[in-house]
């Protein structure tokens, strides 16, 4: 009954957007309508883990805890980009660089794509789940060229033609699944009626099936070989969409990989699939440390990171046992810090008019609020313990350790500590530092209720306002930063064992 | 998974209760000495912001050592290490303090990948972070691992502490944080690593290979020389004491390195002597280091500058801080009376004792171990003369230097409190040695009736013909002394006059200018003229390079003449550089994979999907 | 009794100390064919110097009035750990051969201190060549006497020197030991003590502001550190005669063994004195490097049991 | 599955299409390949009596015989490129790649389906051929319009291997694809038009600025 709720919001948004003209009631609609999602979302999470029950409706939904696991992610997201959105958007209208009905539309594609993602989520039916995925690429893809410029067209062009092959590769491993299921008999594409059948599957068809369905979905999640769209959409997409790409959509086609994943792991054995998911995370998460060290621009530094951390999670799912509380709780660490991260480079690239670090100086000066937060948050990232990737990292490590693969294990702190030190690099030098002389950048933060900034002698350029919308959606992400730091709060471990468990099965 | 979240803290265990001790020692004048040093410095908002930062690094560090749970003691470092990087970059302004906390911060990360891969190996086969059951689950550990485990700690801690080839971050990061957190930063946090070394090696791992006493003392040795080479060519005051840290970790892990060779050669008198030596060196050295650190800044307080080629003469001018520094210096080079001087002592008859009970290979091991002590504290006396003579006595070498003025009574409060300590702990050694010896028989639990320590002020070592030192019997010596020679040539001759006139200039004109311009005045020795026997004694090592440029308007006159000398940092040079250039060339290469052209994007696709179908098998 | 035999044998040593010094310039003097002053000079310059106004520097600070007090003092705290008249009779629960050396270079420290504070450029120079000679010379004494110690199990001097198991280390042991005697008590191959040419005085660069009384005490001071070196070689060469009793004969003859022994040495040092010249300052850094290769192999000789 | 004429013309299409030069060309040869597809279709619904089948046949060919190459056409008259396909190697050379991948996709096929028996090795590597070759042809043409086609080449291939392995997947996924299909050509003729506004002309070899 809430998966017909909370996707009915999300459709009825995406429309009544369309029609409402004054800026400030769809702002304020589109966030109402995302708490009231969240909330559903919430209770939805409290009675799935009450009992570990799982709710399928005429055979079409079927949300068991893993999927509302992912909900949730999408939940929290969501709403911290709708907030930041409201002030994004009004900032772009404020300086035109936008027309009003380009407002409207932002407003309903976001919501298309959220209903997209829910969809992908809640669907049972494998072939429905590659169409909501294929939908979620159409829509981001629009979302990604918002700006008619051309270097956001020319992403968005690269990121939807090799996204569609990716996914049409997928198709081509869906299509060998259900061939499989139907030489033993079965007709429906159901998920769950894979697993019951699952020991009965053809080995040898099978093995190839999950090649197709991990290099189809792996371009989605950005695995290395795969990810060169990645970069180029998070970096030319407006901030809130880089952040929903972030921290959501690869976080789906990790989805899509882990159902598959499950199949497999019932009838072709474990070894199969973690190999598999070791040498793609570690590939990744070599490459990725490789660019990191020279990026320039701060967005693709960031679209770098989120390659690496898809990295960190496939190696923790291949190491499995503990490994995949670890990934699972990696996933949700990744997903808030660095749509956190997205919003401050967010705040430093509108107030500094470029992406270029070497351009930007002094963060620290001219955005006081956001400047503490961005560095904390690339400690954050780097993985030190006060935050939460160290703990999920550290989760990932202890299962590598006792499966004994040294090796790999070796190769994971040494790139972790190369990407820890490129981050500190790159962020100290333009958060600390000198602000440009001949910064005239007066124009103050995206803002929803204005406070008066004083003109502080010492850095006159320093505009920054406490209480806009921007900062209280980086409030509200960095209270889970640090919640999760230390210890995984009681109900929280609880979600995770419960997920862990359906992987395993 | 309930071994991550249990976490307690055990504040009973005597080795926590020693390092307690040390940090709340260094802190409290430290922090007393902020109050001045602070006040007109910075805006209000960050005297705040220090005040936090500097309560939350104390707050860690006692997390650190209090710990029982070698989850929370990851945690408690990295923490540690992170706001001590915020205080490093403190007054941002400098793009050096930037440089300098990005060094640092990577260095100690580096450093705790390595301890944590030493913790995981240990929680597999303990299954609990309570270093307790690790402490049980050692015998399960073969050996080959446990050699790793050692080494990943060493490292780990190594880094941490400043051991030479990994020392690069202490001359960048100690001098560009504000005084009186370099002084906690040098005389304590670095002993953190000094406690992580005995907690995992001594309590929880215990000493399995004699080769690691060796590796130790000779790391030691070398990080002694390497400091106090690199610390005699340093002009600036707080690099030339931050290389001074590194030199003292050497000594106190020379204490450390000769009790685990001991151990191993189960000789237990000895081990306890020499981690007695070690343990009081690490205290001595908190309190002499964070004295001269607490100096520096209060000179930085005075003159708005570090580098002693621009002071001078600030005896006349800064009474109070001149007396304290001499203390500090003195003590760091172990002059009798003071702290430095008794753990010196204790370290070379440690060192003495174990080559009298070893025979061949260990006898001379030992015996140039105990010749390269040495030869640090001669060259630590010299780089000491140098930096106090050259700082405080002759005549000021600039401006500011001439204007300095005393610094306010919080700092001159905390300096007084600091040298007074030093002289205490150089005179009660009775009872600080007999404490120790307590706590050492319960890092190496070993059982041992023979104490150290006579009643009467005296230490004695080795039953057998006991070898005695009393400082205070030393000091009153002296004191006795000097009164009847002051007595004899002021009172008891007949009076003579005492007059004051020129220092002697062989009749040069205008040596020491009277008139403006005043400074630089040619006559006085200045500190590269000072340490120019050194650079050339040790050329061999540091590699010194002269630049000269001479500016003429014709073939004949020249107007200006520049003489530049520079050393070559050895190990940036040779290791650090190298490492870091092989990094970034194998990045710019893999940065051309993202070539920005989507057909070849497309052939990557095509060429994965290939190659996973041709190599199906493998999996 | 034991403490007023400690006080006697320190006043023996500070007033046979000056007569060695003479000692040896008048040996110089006679192989160079001069006539040269007599044995008692220093005693002469000693109370010259007494009767004399003191000329303090406008540049100095405290540190320069108090140094003559403390070098003198550092060496006469020196002076009773040495054991002259019997094995038992000095302060040897006050320290050991390593606070010997601590002792000492304490009084150095505070020399040098003192060169530096006047501002003028020949003591700056001596000082810092002093520092550098010395900090290259301890390792070498410190081997040495660490030799010295394995050989007799302790080291506690009295020990050292009531023990006598003369080995061929200890023998290689007190070549060493002589070669730093060279460099401490200033003597020419690596200092000249006799003139103020600015290049070739280290240790008399550090006392060229001194005047007066001061200059006096650190005079004394020096023949004094120089007594210290020599006993220390003769305690360690010749052993000492255990005395049967006590009395006044008893007392006499030690005093007149224990000169004998001195005036060997003091006519060593005069014949090196004289056969060598001066080296550049920086030929001293490979004299001291073969000094501590000699103690080195003491060492390796001493650990095959020789 | 039994080796009809059909299958064999579409096979040659295929080769047709990889050698062609001019994109009306490339179009009418995608419009071939589908006619022949959804006859095959509609001949499997024939010999198996099964009514979906019919609906599905006719679907596809409403959709890809005749919306598909109509909005193409428009769009190349619209954006008044030139006729070149933009070919990155020669013809003969592309020719010589087809033929690799058909030998490595029959190779490829034998190996993972031995004992499924010999009728259901050619179906699977004929899917695989045309899904490769509609991969080959996105990579060696520079012009956005025939990476279009090649995307609609793969998505013919895997239709192909649906009907034959598995006799289609259930009728309401069908369905929902082909609609998929029809919103993703439209978008990324959306998309063509505006790189043409924006860079005038299509050629997807020179959008380098994102390097790096």
């Amino acid at each position: 009954m809430e998966i017909f709720l909370i996707l009915g919001i999300t459709a009825f948004l995406a429309i009544i957007s369309f029609f409402i003209k004054n800026y400030k009631t769809l702002s304020l609609v589109n966030v109402l309508g995302h708490l009231a999602v969240l909330s559903i979302v919430a209770k939805l999470t409290a009675d799935i883990y009450g009992n570990g029950a799982s709710i399928s409706m005429f055979n079409f939904f079927y949300a068991d805890p893993l999927s509302i696991f992912f909900m949730l992610i999408i939940g929290i997201i969501n709403t911290a980009s709708i907030i930041y959105s409201v002030s994004y958007i009004s900032n772009d209208l404020k300086e035109n660089v936008i027309s009003s009905a380009k407002a409207n539309l932002y407003y309903v594609l976001f919501n298309a794509l959220a209903l997209a993602t829910f969809l992908v989520v809640v669907v049972d039916n494998l072939g429905m789940l590659w169409i909501a995925i294929e939908l979620t690429t159409l829509i981001s893809a629009l979302l990604v060229g918002f700006y008619n410029k051309k270097n956001s067209i020319e992403a968005a062009w690269k990121y939807i033609i090799i996204c569609s092959v990716g996914i049409t590769i997928a198709l081509f491993g869906t299509i060998l699944f259900y061939y499989a299921a139907t030489l033993t008999g079965a007709t429906s594409i159901n998920w769950t009626n894979f697993i019951a059948i699952a020991t009965k599957l053809d080995p040898q068809i099978l093995k190839v099936a999950f090649l197709f369905i991990f290099v189809g979905y792996g371009t989605k999640a950005g695995i290395v070989p795969l990810h060169t769209w990645l970069p180029d959409a998070h970096s030319q997409a407006p901030t809130p969409i880089s952040m929903l790409l972030s921290g959501v959509l690869l976080k789906t086609a990790i989805y899509a990989i882990i159902r598959f994943a499950i199949i497999t792991n019932k009838s072709v054995g474990i070894q199969y699939s973690s190999n598999l998911f070791l040498l793609f995370g570690l590939l990744s998460l070599g490459i990725a440390a490789g660019f990191i060290l020279v990026q320039k621009d701060i967005k693709r530094l960031l679209a770098y990171s989120s390659i690496e951390h898809i990295g960190i999670i496939l190696i923790g799912l291949g190491f499995s046992g503990i490994g995949i509380y670890g990934a699972l709780l990696h996933t949700v660490n990744h997903a808030i810090t660095k749509s956190f991260m997205f919003l401050g480079a967010g705040n430093i690239v509108k107030k500094y008019k470029t992406g270029n670090m070497n351009i930007i100086r002094g963060v620290i000066n001219l955005l006081p609020f956001t400047g503490t937060l961005f560095i904390l948050g690339a400690f954050a990232l780097g993985g030190t313990p006060p935050f939460s990737i160290f703990l999920s990292e550290f989760t990932i490590l202890m299962a590598g350790f006792q499966n004994k693969s040294y090796l790999t294990c070796g190769l994971f702190l040494f790139f972790i500590a190369i990407i820890f030190g490129a981050i500190i690099h790159h962020f100290s030098k333009i958060i600390f530092g000198k602000e440009p002389a001949d910064s005239k950048f007066r124009g103050d933060e995206p803002r929803l209720l204005t406070v008066k900034p004083e003109i502080n002698p010492e850095h006159p350029n320093r505009g920054e306002d406490f209480f806009s919308a921007g900062s209280v959606s980086l409030m509200f992400l960095f209270i889970f930063l640090i919640a999760f730091g230390i210890i995984v709060p009681g109900f929280a471990s609880k979600i995770l064992l419960l997920t862990a468990e359906v992987i395993k099965q | 998974m309930s071994a991550l979240c249990f976490a307690s803290f055990f504040p009973c265990d005597p080795l926590s209760l020693f390092f307690v001790f040390v940090i709340l020692i260094i802190s409290f004048p430290s922090l007393v000495f902020s109050i001045g040093y602070l006040k007109n410095e910075y805006s209000s908002r960050k005297i705040a912001l220090s005040w936090i930062l500097s309560l939350g690094f104390i707050f860690s560090m006692l997390g650190v050592v209090t710990t029982n749970n070698g989850f929370f003691f990851l945690i408690m470092w990295e923490l540690m290490s992170l706001i001590s990087y915020f205080l490093v970059v403190f007054d941002s302004k400098k793009s050096k303090s930037i440089q300098a906390g990005t060094i640092y911060i990577i260095m100690t990360h580096i450093g705790t990948t390595f301890i944590t891969a030493a913790i995981l190996m240990l929680f597999n086969y303990s299954k609990s972070f309570d270093f307790i059951a690790m402490k049980n689950a050692v015998e399960l550990i073969p050996s080959g691992t446990k050699n790793l485990i050692f080494l990943f700690l060493l490292i780990g801690f190594g880094t941490k502490a400043g051991i030479v080839p990994l020392h690069i971050w202490l001359p960048y990061a100690h001098p560009q944080a504000p005084s009186h957190i370099s002084s906690i930063m040098s005389g304590v946090m670095i002993k953190t690593a000094i406690y992580g070394l005995l907690r995992f090696v001594f309590i929880i791992l215990g000493i399995h290979n004699l080769w690691w006493g060796v590796l130790v003392v000779i790391l030691a040795a070398i990080s002694c020389l390497v400091g106090v080479i690199y610390a005699l060519i340093e002009h600036d005051m707080k690099k030339l004491l931050a290389y001074h840290s590194v030199e003292n970790i050497g000594i106190i892990l020379l204490g450390i390195g000769a009790s685990m060779i001991f151990l191993k050669m189960d000789i237990p008198s000895l081990a306890i002597l020499s981690l007695i030596a070690g343990l009081y060196h690490l205290i001595n050295h908190a309190i002499f280091k964070g004295l001269l650190f607490l100096c520096a800044g209060s000179i930085y307080k005075a003159t708005e500058s570090l580098d002693i080629e621009k002071l001078g003469g600030l005896i006349k001018k800064m009474p109070y801080t001149a007396a304290c520094f001499l203390i500090g210096s003195m003590a760091i080079s172990a002059l009798p009376p003071l702290n430095g001087f008794v753990s010196e002592w204790l370290t070379l008859q440690a060192l003495f004792l174990g080559a009298l009970n070893s025979s061949g290979f260990f006898r001379i091991f030992l015996g140039i171990a105990a010749a390269s002590l040495a030869l640090t504290g001669g060259l630590a006396a010299a780089c000491f003369v140098k930096a106090f003579g050259i700082t405080f006595l002759s005549l000021s070498r600039s401006k500011k230097a001439e204007e300095a003025v005393e610094v306010p009574f919080s700092m001159k409060f905390s300096m007084v409190f600091l040298s007074l300590l030093a002289v205490l702990f150089g005179l009660l050694a009775v009872p600080i040695v007999k404490y120790l010896s307590h706590l050492s028989q319960y890092i190496t639990n070993i059982h041992l009736n023979t104490s150290f320590a006579l009643n009467n002020f005296t230490l004695i070592t080795q039953s057998k013909n006991p070898i005695y030192l009393s400082t205070p019997l030393i000091l009153i010596l002296f004191l006795l002394i000097i009164a009847t020679a002051y007595f004899i040539i002021r009172r008891a001759l007949p009076f003579q006059k005492v007059l004051i006139n020129k220092t002697w200039d062989c009749g040069y004109y205008n040596l020491t200018p009277r008139c403006e311009p005043r400074f630089p005045n040619r006559g006085e020795y200045t500190a590269t003229g000072f340490s120019k026997p050194f650079r050339l004694a040790f050329s061999f090592f540091l590699l010194p390079q002269t630049k000269t440029e001479k500016i003429k308007d014709s073939f004949y006159h020249t107007t200006s003449f520049k003489h530049e000398i520079s050393t070559t940092p050895f190990f940036n040079k040779y290791i650090y550089s190298p490492i870091l250039y092989l990094i970034m060339k194998t990045a710019k290469v893999t940065r051309k994979l993202q070539s920005g052209s989507i057909n070849v994007y497309i052939a990557y696709i095509f060429a994965t999907i290939l190659l996973l179908i041709i190599f199906m098998e493998k999996f | 009794m034991k403490s007023v035999i400690i006080i006697v044998q320190v006043l023996s040593i500070i007033l046979v100390a000056p007569l060695i010094s003479g000692i040896i310039r008048k040996i110089k003097d006679n192989l160079r064919m001069r006539k040269g002053a007599s044995i008692f000079q220093p005693y002469y310059n000693f109370l010259k110097l007494l009767s004399k106004d003191e000329v303090i520097s406008e540049n100095s600070s405290w540190i320069f009035k108090i140094t003559p007090f403390i070098v003198l003092a550092a060496a006469i705290t020196a002076t009773c750990l040495i054991p002259l008249f019997g094995t038992g009779f000095s302060l040897n629960n006050m320290g050991d051969i390593f606070t010997l050396i601590f002792i000492l270079a304490l009084g150095r420290f505070c020399l040098s201190l003192a060169g530096l504070d006047t501002a003028s450029t020949f003591s700056g120079m001596g000082s810092s060549r002093e520092m550098f000679i010395s900090s290259l010379v301890e390792p070498v004494a410190l081997l040495a006497l660490f030799v010295v110690a394995l050989n007799s199990e302790s080291t506690s001097l009295s020990l050292i020197a009531g023990v006598f198991n003369f080995k061929l280390s200890s023998l290689v042991a007190v070549i060493a030991l002589f070669m730093v005697t060279i460099s401490e008590t200033s003597r020419i191959p690596i200092d000249n003590h006799e003139t103020h040419l600015e290049l070739t005085m280290i240790h008399e660069a550090m006392l060229l502001e001194y005047s007066g009384r001061s200059l006096a005490m650190l005079e004394l001071a020096t023949h004094i550190k120089q007594m210290i070196f020599f006993s220390l070689i003769a305690i360690i060469l010749f052993p000492l005669i255990i005395l049967p009793s006590f009395g006044l004969y008893q007392i006499l003859f030690t005093i007149a063994f224990f000169l004998l022994k001195i005036l060997i040495i003091g006519t060593l040092i005069a014949l090196v004195e004289i056969s060598i010249a001066k080296m550049r300052l920086f030929r001293v850094v490979d004299f001291l490097g073969f000094a501590f290769v000699l103690s080195l192999t003491a060492l390796i000789i001493q650990t095959w049991g020789m | 599955m039994h080796i009809n004429i059909f299958v064999v013309i579409i096979i040659l299409t295929v080769f047709y299409m990889a050698t062609v030069k001019r994109i009306t060309s490339l179009i009418n040869g995608f419009l071939v390949q589908s006619l022949f597809i959804s006859l095959y279709v509609f001949s499997e619904g024939v010999l198996t009596k099964n009514m979906e089948l019919y609906s599905v046949a006719f679907i596809l060919f409403l959709l890809k015989v005749i919306v598909i190459p109509l909005t193409l056409r428009q769009l190349v008259k619209n954006i008044k490129a030139d006729e070149n396909a933009g070919l990155l190697i020669s013809p003969v050379i592309s020719l010589i790649f087809a033929a690799i991948l058909a030998g490595f996709s029959y190779e490829f096929a034998d190996k993972i389906m031995p004992l499924q028996g010999k009728h259901l090795i050619g179906a699977f590597s004929i899917s695989l051929f045309i899904t490769l070759v509609g991969m080959f042809l996105m990579i060696f043409r520079k012009k956005a319009i025939s990476q279009i086609i090649g995307l609609l080449v793969m998505e013919n291939g895997l239709f192909l291997l649906a009907a034959e392995a598995a006799g289609g997947l259930p009728f309401f996924i069908e369905i929902t694809i082909f609609f998929d299909i029809l919103v993703s050509v439209m978008i990324l003729g959306v998309f063509v038009y505006r790189i043409n506004s924006l860079f005038t002309h299509i050629d997807t070899n020179k959008l380098t600025r994102l390097k790096g």
